[in-house]
């Protein structure tokens, strides 16, 4: 059971990071943004080019890879985003696939289609029965740590709020003196660095592969739908609750319930709890998608 | 005369497995310059053209039909699981052209007599004798750890059969996911369950971040593989001595040895195994069409006659009469001082 | 050449009828779907089923066809009351979910190794059928479009409140446009199996759903012509690039990731400078001044 | 005659609205004034469906109005034109007027291809009407403009021509004149006084206080979600309390 | 002396469709210019023109001494000048308290003091200060809008149609304040109105438009009843 919950903590960290700046991303810019997790496998062949070939330090590579990414991703605005202002969400959410695909196909042609990894070999720890890495803790300690510093930044500065007036009506906020592209692009950079530090522990705790988008995918997007799209704090907390549903439905014997024989629900049927999970929750929380108000 | 002779190498150049494919064709390739260095068949040179598959059945077919029509190739060498190869063969069928397989396992591909021909052996061969081996060594209860696809629980099929028929016991089977970031979850009940051993098969990635997962769980039984050479090791030091299995043979031979360096120096790395049996797929197609001839039936009636006493990279290879590799040499190992050893037969 | 041309012809006329099935939903009504995938591949497992299972093709036919409307309407459930990005992320998921199945539970059709199906030997015939079903949705669609029906699911794209205030019942009318679209998707999926013989998983994952509205939003996405020149442009690159590989002398794997790549920044440039797509829905003009 | 009892609908602890009870009859228009946020849009959201929170009943000719579904309503006869304008935006002026219009047989799939014909000669007779439309509501020569691109009060009389469009028996008309130009006010006075001459039933909410006394037959007016007077135009601009918090001129 | 705000034959529109074709005006330092005209004439346009919300594609556009023409409207707003919109007037996703934050984003310093004058204003909002904005009634939106304008300290005024959706009370009390801030500040006024009555009462001056033009420009005691009625008909285009 402890080991369960462990399992947990370490995949909601992983998921929860990349989740909140796709919450967050989408509460400014109101689309889905694709693009959000290539920028994640991004930043971690960036931490990987940095620590393997060039030689940084870990923790270096990983703070620069998500400089780096953060700039890439306010590019990515700069160079398409800011200049689709008049195009729908759906729209949008469409060119966030095609930047998607893009970069997935230039990291491709970089790095090569087969998989790589760090080579790290962090200590074995254990509390009673359960396993558990010195990596892990890091993984889970930076996780929290990247949370609150995104929650302090959104709902304790002006930020936040300049952001979702942006969003909200974008020639109302500009004649409030409100300067758009500065803040938007900053949104970017956080957006982006943020993927790029998920991305690399992910990378850290398992292999990097530019296959890796379809992974993250599913788990991602179901995460920040549970915590209602444009929920910050609500995706992390959407990672917190599909990463325990996943590791309790797979890790406890329901067979030793009835019987002698032990039987678990089968792997590879993980995935279904995502989209699972996503669907029942569309369904239970139909105030998720008010319509607007018809005056 | 420089007439050319095309051959189709069919292989996923994105996908899954890339690396392994890439082996493939420079394996074709290899063979292919030798027979054009030696003067080609009858003056004739060989044409290697490369289609990309992408590992998946459309595309293969799309590639195949390419090939066929366009190029005008008899016979193709495929690249790709049965989920790949499978479709590519049964479109060849009808059309009267030959597939050589170099990496698919599947037992159905024993069903396409005449058109399809492996030149490695296929699941219910290697799988038979990775249970054999398990229960010789004396292991009585093991878990199984596949990839969840048809080349993992085929062989899982065939080697539980035989574990269990010298009295194994199977606790449980696992059949995960491929490209997970983490198998912490799938391995979680074997820890409970206290194996004499897990029998597994996989593909590099995948098994790295399994044996991750074992470590890190403090699952120290040891493990017994279907081709150790593609599993990819994480942590040497606790795998020593605790990885072992069985791979097809006869990549001592000298052929292969000579092939090895060539391709190191080429490519900068060691070939896959692959590499070789597209060396011989490719051989036996030129041995072939310079018996008989170019076209498909000729190359048909060719093939059965090229591989007797055929001595190849992969050793000498046995046909049954649907094509397929029999009695293939198998070799064994265990893994210590951070690399595969020979171990000795059971 | 000619037997590459047919079957070029063949697959781009199966993917012309998704890409019109797209365009009902998408370009006409505005329900964006991620999954549409999904009819397709649910059509192509009725035949698959049928195969595994020693029914006749008809029967596998008739299974995927009228299977696919049915777990169309299941999935547009919830749209009554969702926005699209939600409808989005479900129908994205729906398909992930039935390829997931498909590939965990091998009683259905072999799981993932798949299973073979009757393979038209007559490639003209698999042509001309192919070629046949697409006049036949190009008509529907044609005709819905350009009607008074059509000009409705503008009006839902637009606003459902404001269709529900004028008297109509947009669920209705999603649904009515889902089942239709879906019902084409999946014929295709029976004929997209029979033409190359062999179904398995791997042919439906999110990216052939991204191949079909590369094409649509390419072409614009509101008309039929413009779907039709946006799918025979991606499928005219996708095969081409086999033979740009063999031309180019660039390695190809290489060629592979660009022809990806291409998708990708065709449809950013296509929203950055022709964000209504190659050919632009067309203003209905009336002449108000005529007595 | 329309009745409308009782009608309560809060958000949340906020009552937008306090058992409200009216009466119109066929051939009038009832004005509905109050001061801001006093919920007289609410009310009309209501009875047209668009609102769905909501106690109490409607009855149209004595017949249950159903609540929260705004396509029965409309069934009923009953249209309601936005206080904020709904559009389709990517369609023409013309194409909106013509939605307006019910029922459209080319709107069923079945008649859409069995009976070209008569769909045919429908949508004549619909484009003919639309003209007629537009000609009076001055939006002629916009009419193959697309409807996002009109200003503020064209927007404003392009959903009253949808509306009118539909006859609906019963209009629901929230501040007709609210940004439209005082000559075309004067316009819409009279066409307002057309319609109830032919035994429309009109709701009318509005600001402009000249219209309002212009066309009433009566006016009840809300504060805070609840009715505070009723009576003929006059009266209530005499009433102290409507004075006080409506129109704001010293008693 | 120099205008407050002026068109130098201005020619401005959306995307490619022109709307302003050659305006010239001119607004004094201290002075009510009110703006009239038929449905469409453009006048909605003249505004949004002066914050650069439309595509500028000849003349220029002074401030004082200063070519503003390209400068982006958030450098507007900072120079000054306020802007009520005549649709989409707040930020709908957001509460009203936080509308009213993003008003003053420019001068974070003192809002509080200068959100209570708005809610003095405007009591309604102070009732409804954690209600989405989106949800307001159109009333209470647009005084929302205009306290929004408030909260930048203008030194002018852009109003369009501040009286519509308006309860007559609710239009004295806003016109009530415009001319108490003008007594206080004296700052220039270009405002857009329906209600002639309302905006006559203030106005200095007025101009009417035409499609697109400016077709009169006058002083408001000077102005003509019968004349303007011609230019709504004409503005109106073609009559039968
Ligand atoms: N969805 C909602 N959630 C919360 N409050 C709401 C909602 N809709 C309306 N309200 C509140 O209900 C009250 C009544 O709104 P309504 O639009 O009916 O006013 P109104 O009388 O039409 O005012 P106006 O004359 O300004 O248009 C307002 O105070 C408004 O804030
Ligand atoms: N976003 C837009 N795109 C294209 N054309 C527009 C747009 N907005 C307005 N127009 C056109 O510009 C002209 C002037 O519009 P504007 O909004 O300035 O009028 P207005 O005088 O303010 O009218 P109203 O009194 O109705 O508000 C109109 O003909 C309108 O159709
Ligand atoms: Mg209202
Ligand atoms: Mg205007």
């Amino acid at each position: 059971m402890l080991q369960i919950l462990i399992n947990t903590l370490i995949y909601s960290g992983e998921i929860g990071i990349i989740a909140v700046g796709v919450a967050l991303s989408y509460s400014v810019l109101r689309f889905a943004n694709f693009a959000h997790i290539q920028f994640a496998v991004v930043g971690a062949y960036l931490a990987f080019t940095l620590n393997q070939f060039l030689h940084c330090p870990l923790v270096l590579a990983v703070i620069l890879a998500a400089v780096l990414t953060g700039g890439i991703a306010v590019t990515v605005d700069a160079l398409v985003f800011s200049r689709l202002r008049d195009v729908t969400p759906e729209g949008k959410m469409i060119v966030s696939w095609g930047v998607a695909l893009l970069l997935r196909s230039t990291m491709g042609a970089i790095f090569g289609s087969s998989s790589r990894v760090f080579g790290l070999e962090p200590a074995s720890l254990q509390i009673g029965d359960a396993f558990f890495t010195s990596l892990d803790v890091v993984v889970v300690v930076v996780a929290i740590l990247a949370m609150i510093l995104l929650h302090f930044l959104l709902y304790s500065t002006r930020l936040g709020t300049a952001l979702r007036a942006l969003a909200s009506n974008a020639d109302l906020a500009a004649t409030r003196g409100i300067p758009a592209r500065r803040m938007v692009s900053l949104m970017w950079f956080i957006c982006g660095a943020y993927a790029a530090i998920g991305g690399s522990l992910f990378a850290l705790e398992s292999q990097l592969a530019p296959n890796m988008d379809l992974i993250i995918l599913l788990p991602v997007f179901a995460s920040v739908t549970l915590g209602g799209l444009s929920n910050v704090f609500g995706a992390a907390l959407g990672a917190l609750g599909l990463s325990l549903a996943q590791n309790l439905l797979i890790g406890v014997d329901f067979g030793s319930w009835f019987s002698a024989n032990s039987w678990s629900v089968p792997t590879q049927f993980r995935d279904f709890i995502a989209v699972g999970a996503m669907v029942i929750i569309l369904l239970l929380r139909p105030y998720l998608a008010r319509r607007r108000r018809a005056v | 005369a420089e007439d050319a002779i095309p051959v189709g190498v069919i292989a996923n150049l994105t996908g899954t497995d890339v690396q392994s494919s890439l082996d493939m064709v420079h394996g074709a390739q290899a063979a292919a310059d030798k027979i054009n260095a030696s003067g080609g068949i009858k003056g004739d040179k060989i044409k290697v053209i490369v289609e990309d598959s992408e590992y998946r059945p459309a595309a293969g077919i799309e590639a195949a039909t390419k090939l066929f029509d366009v190029n005008k190739v008899s016979a193709v060498l495929v690249f790709g699981g049965s989920s790949v190869t499978l479709p590519i063969a049964e479109m060849a069928q009808p059309a009267g052209k030959i597939v050589l397989n170099t990496s698919a396992s599947s037992a159905k591909l024993g069903d396409y007599p005449g058109t399809l021909y492996s030149t490695l052996p296929l699941d219910d061969i290697v799988g038979a004798q990775l249970g054999d081996y398990v229960a010789k060594e004396g292991v009585h209860t093991a878990v199984f750890i596949v990839p969840n696809n048809t080349f993992g629980t085929g062989l899982m099929d065939k080697a539980a059969a035989a574990f269990t028929a010298h009295g194994g016991k199977v606790l449980k089977e696992i059949a995960y996911s491929e490209g997970q970031p983490d198998y912490r979850a799938d391995l979680q009940a074997v820890q409970r369950l206290k194996p004499d051993a897990i029998i597994g098969a996989g593909y590099g990635d995948d098994t790295r971040t399994v044996f991750r997962a074992a470590r890190e769980l403090g699952i120290n039984a040891p493990w017994y593989v279907a081709y150790p050479s593609i599993f990819a090791v994480e942590d040497p030091k606790w795998m020593e001595g605790r990885l072992m299995g069985l791979d097809n043979g006869g990549l001592d031979s000298p052929l292969a040895k000579t092939l090895s360096l060539q391709a190191t120096k080429q490519y900068g790395a060691a070939p896959r195994p692959n590499y070789y049996y597209a060396y011989d797929a490719m051989t036996l197609l030129g041995l072939a069409i310079e018996k008989e001839g170019t076209t498909a039936a000729d190359i048909k009636k060719g093939l059965p006659e090229a591989v007797k006493g055929y001595q190849g990279a992969t050793g000498s290879i046995d046909w049954d009469a649907r094509g397929q590799r029999i009695n293939p040499p198998m070799d064994y190992f265990v893994f210590r001082n951070g690399a595969l050893q020979p171990a000795p037969a059971p | 050449m000619i037997d590459f041309a047919v079957f070029s012809i063949t697959i781009i006329a199966v993917w012309s009828v998704l890409a019109i099935s797209l365009h009902l939903q998408f370009g006409l009504t505005g329900l964006v779907n991620f999954g549409q995938v999904l009819p397709f591949a649910v059509g192509a497992y009725g035949t698959a089923f049928a195969a595994a299972h020693g029914l006749p093709a008809w029967a596998g036919a008739g299974i995927g066809v009228t299977l696919a409307p049915l777990l169309g309407l299941l999935v547009i459930l919830p749209a009554s009351r969702l926005a699209q990005d939600y409808w989005a992320l479900v129908t994205l998921g729906a398909g992930e979910i039935f390829r997931l199945t498909m590939l965990n539970v091998p009683v259905i059709a072999g799981g993932d190794e798949g299973t073979s199906v009757y393979r038209f030997q007559n490639a003209d015939l698999a042509m001309v059928l192919a070629l046949t079903l697409l006049l036949v949705t190009l008509l529907f669609a044609r005709r819905v479009g350009a009607s008074p029906l059509g000009r409705m699911l503008r009006v839902l794209r637009e606003d459902e409140v404001l269709a529900a205030t004028l008297g109509r019942n947009p669920f209705r009318l999603q649904r009515m446009v889902t089942a239709a679209s879906w019902v084409m998707a999946a014929a295709a999926g029976v004929l997209y199996a029979h033409v190359t013989g062999y179904i398995s998983p791997s042919s439906f994952t999110v990216l052939e759903t991204f191949v079909i509205w590369t094409a649509v939003v390419l072409g614009g996405p509101s008309t039929i012509t413009g779907v039709l020149l946006g799918t025979v442009i991606v499928q005219l690159t996708s095969v081409s690039t086999r033979f740009v590989a063999q031309w180019s002398g660039l390695p190809s794997d290489l060629v592979a990731n660009l022809r990806l790549g291409a998708y990708g920044l065709v449809l950013i440039l296509v929203f950055l400078y022709r964000p209504q797509g190659l050919i632009p829905e067309r203003k209905l003009r009336y002449d108000a001044d005529r007595l | 005659m329309l009745t409308v009892c009782d009608l309560s609908v809060s958000y949340g602890r906020f009552q937008a609205l306090r058992s409200v009870s009216l009466q119109a009859a066929p051939g009038s228009i009832l004005g509905l004034i109050g001061p801001n946020g006093s919920g007289k849009s609410t009310f009309l959201n209501v009875i047209a469906g668009v609102q769905a929170v909501a106690s109490g009943e409607v009855r149209l000719d004595g017949t249950l109005v159903p609540l929260g579904l705004p396509e029965r309503v409309a069934a009923h006869g009953i249209g309601r034109s936005f206080q904020t304008p709904r559009l389709a935006h990517r369609l023409t002026v013309f194409q909106n007027i013509m939605i307006g219009a019910r029922p459209q047989a080319g709107e069923r799939l079945r008649s859409l291809f069995l009976q070209p014909a008569t769909v045919r000669r429908r949508e004549a007779d619909i484009q003919d009407e639309a003209r007629s439309v537009l000609r009076r509501l001055d939006l002629s020569h916009k009419a193959n403009d697309y409807a996002g691109m009109l200003s503020g009060g064209q927007q404003k009389l392009l959903s009253l021509g949808m509306l009118l469009m539909g006859h609906p028996r019963v209009l629901l008309l929230d501040e007709p004149a609210a940004g439209v130009n005082p000559v075309l006010i004067e316009r819409q006075i009279n066409l307002l006084k057309e319609l109830r001459a032919e035994g429309r039933i009109i709701l009318l909410v509005e600001h402009n206080m000249e219209m309002v006394c212009g066309v009433c037959d009566r006016v009840v007016v809300l504060d805070s979600g609840a009715v505070i007077a009723e009576g003929d135009p006059d009266a209530i601009r005499r009433d102290e309390r409507v004075m006080r918090s409506y129109l704001g001129e010293p008693a | 002396m120099t205008a407050a705000l002026r068109f130098e034959s201005v020619t401005a529109g959306y995307g490619p469709i022109t709307v302003l074709d050659e305006a010239s005006l001119a607004m004094g330092p201290d002075e009510v210019l009110v703006v009239l005209g038929a449905n469409g004439s453009g006048k909605s346009t003249v505004l949004k023109t002066a914050i650069g919300l439309t595509r500028l594609s000849a003349g220029r556009i002074m401030l004082g001494e200063c070519d503003i023409s390209v400068l982006s409207p958030h450098r507007r707003a900072e120079a000054g000048m306020g802007y009520v919109p005549q649709t989409r007037n707040v930020f709908a996703d957001l509460s009203v308290n936080d509308n009213l934050r993003m008003g003053g984003f420019l001068h974070a310093a003192g809002l509080t003091r200068d959100m209570e004058q708005v809610f003095d204003l405007f009591p309604r909002l102070r009732e409804r200060r954690r209600e989405r904005a989106g949800d307001l009634s159109g009333g209470e939106r647009r005084m929302l809008s205009i306290g929004l304008t408030l909260l930048l300290r203008p030194r002018m005024l852009l109003l369009d149609e501040p009286s519509s959706d308006l309860s007559p009370a609710m239009i004295t009390a806003v016109f009530d304040a415009i001319r108490q801030i003008r007594v206080e500040t004296r700052i220039p006024v270009l405002l857009v109105e329906q209600n002639l009555q309302a905006g006559l009462s203030l106005a200095d001056r007025v101009c009417v438009m035409v499609r697109g033009r400016v077709a009169l420009e006058q002083a408001a005691q000077e102005l003509n009843r019968e004349q303007l009625h011609a230019l709504f008909l004409e503005g109106g285009v073609r009559l039968s």
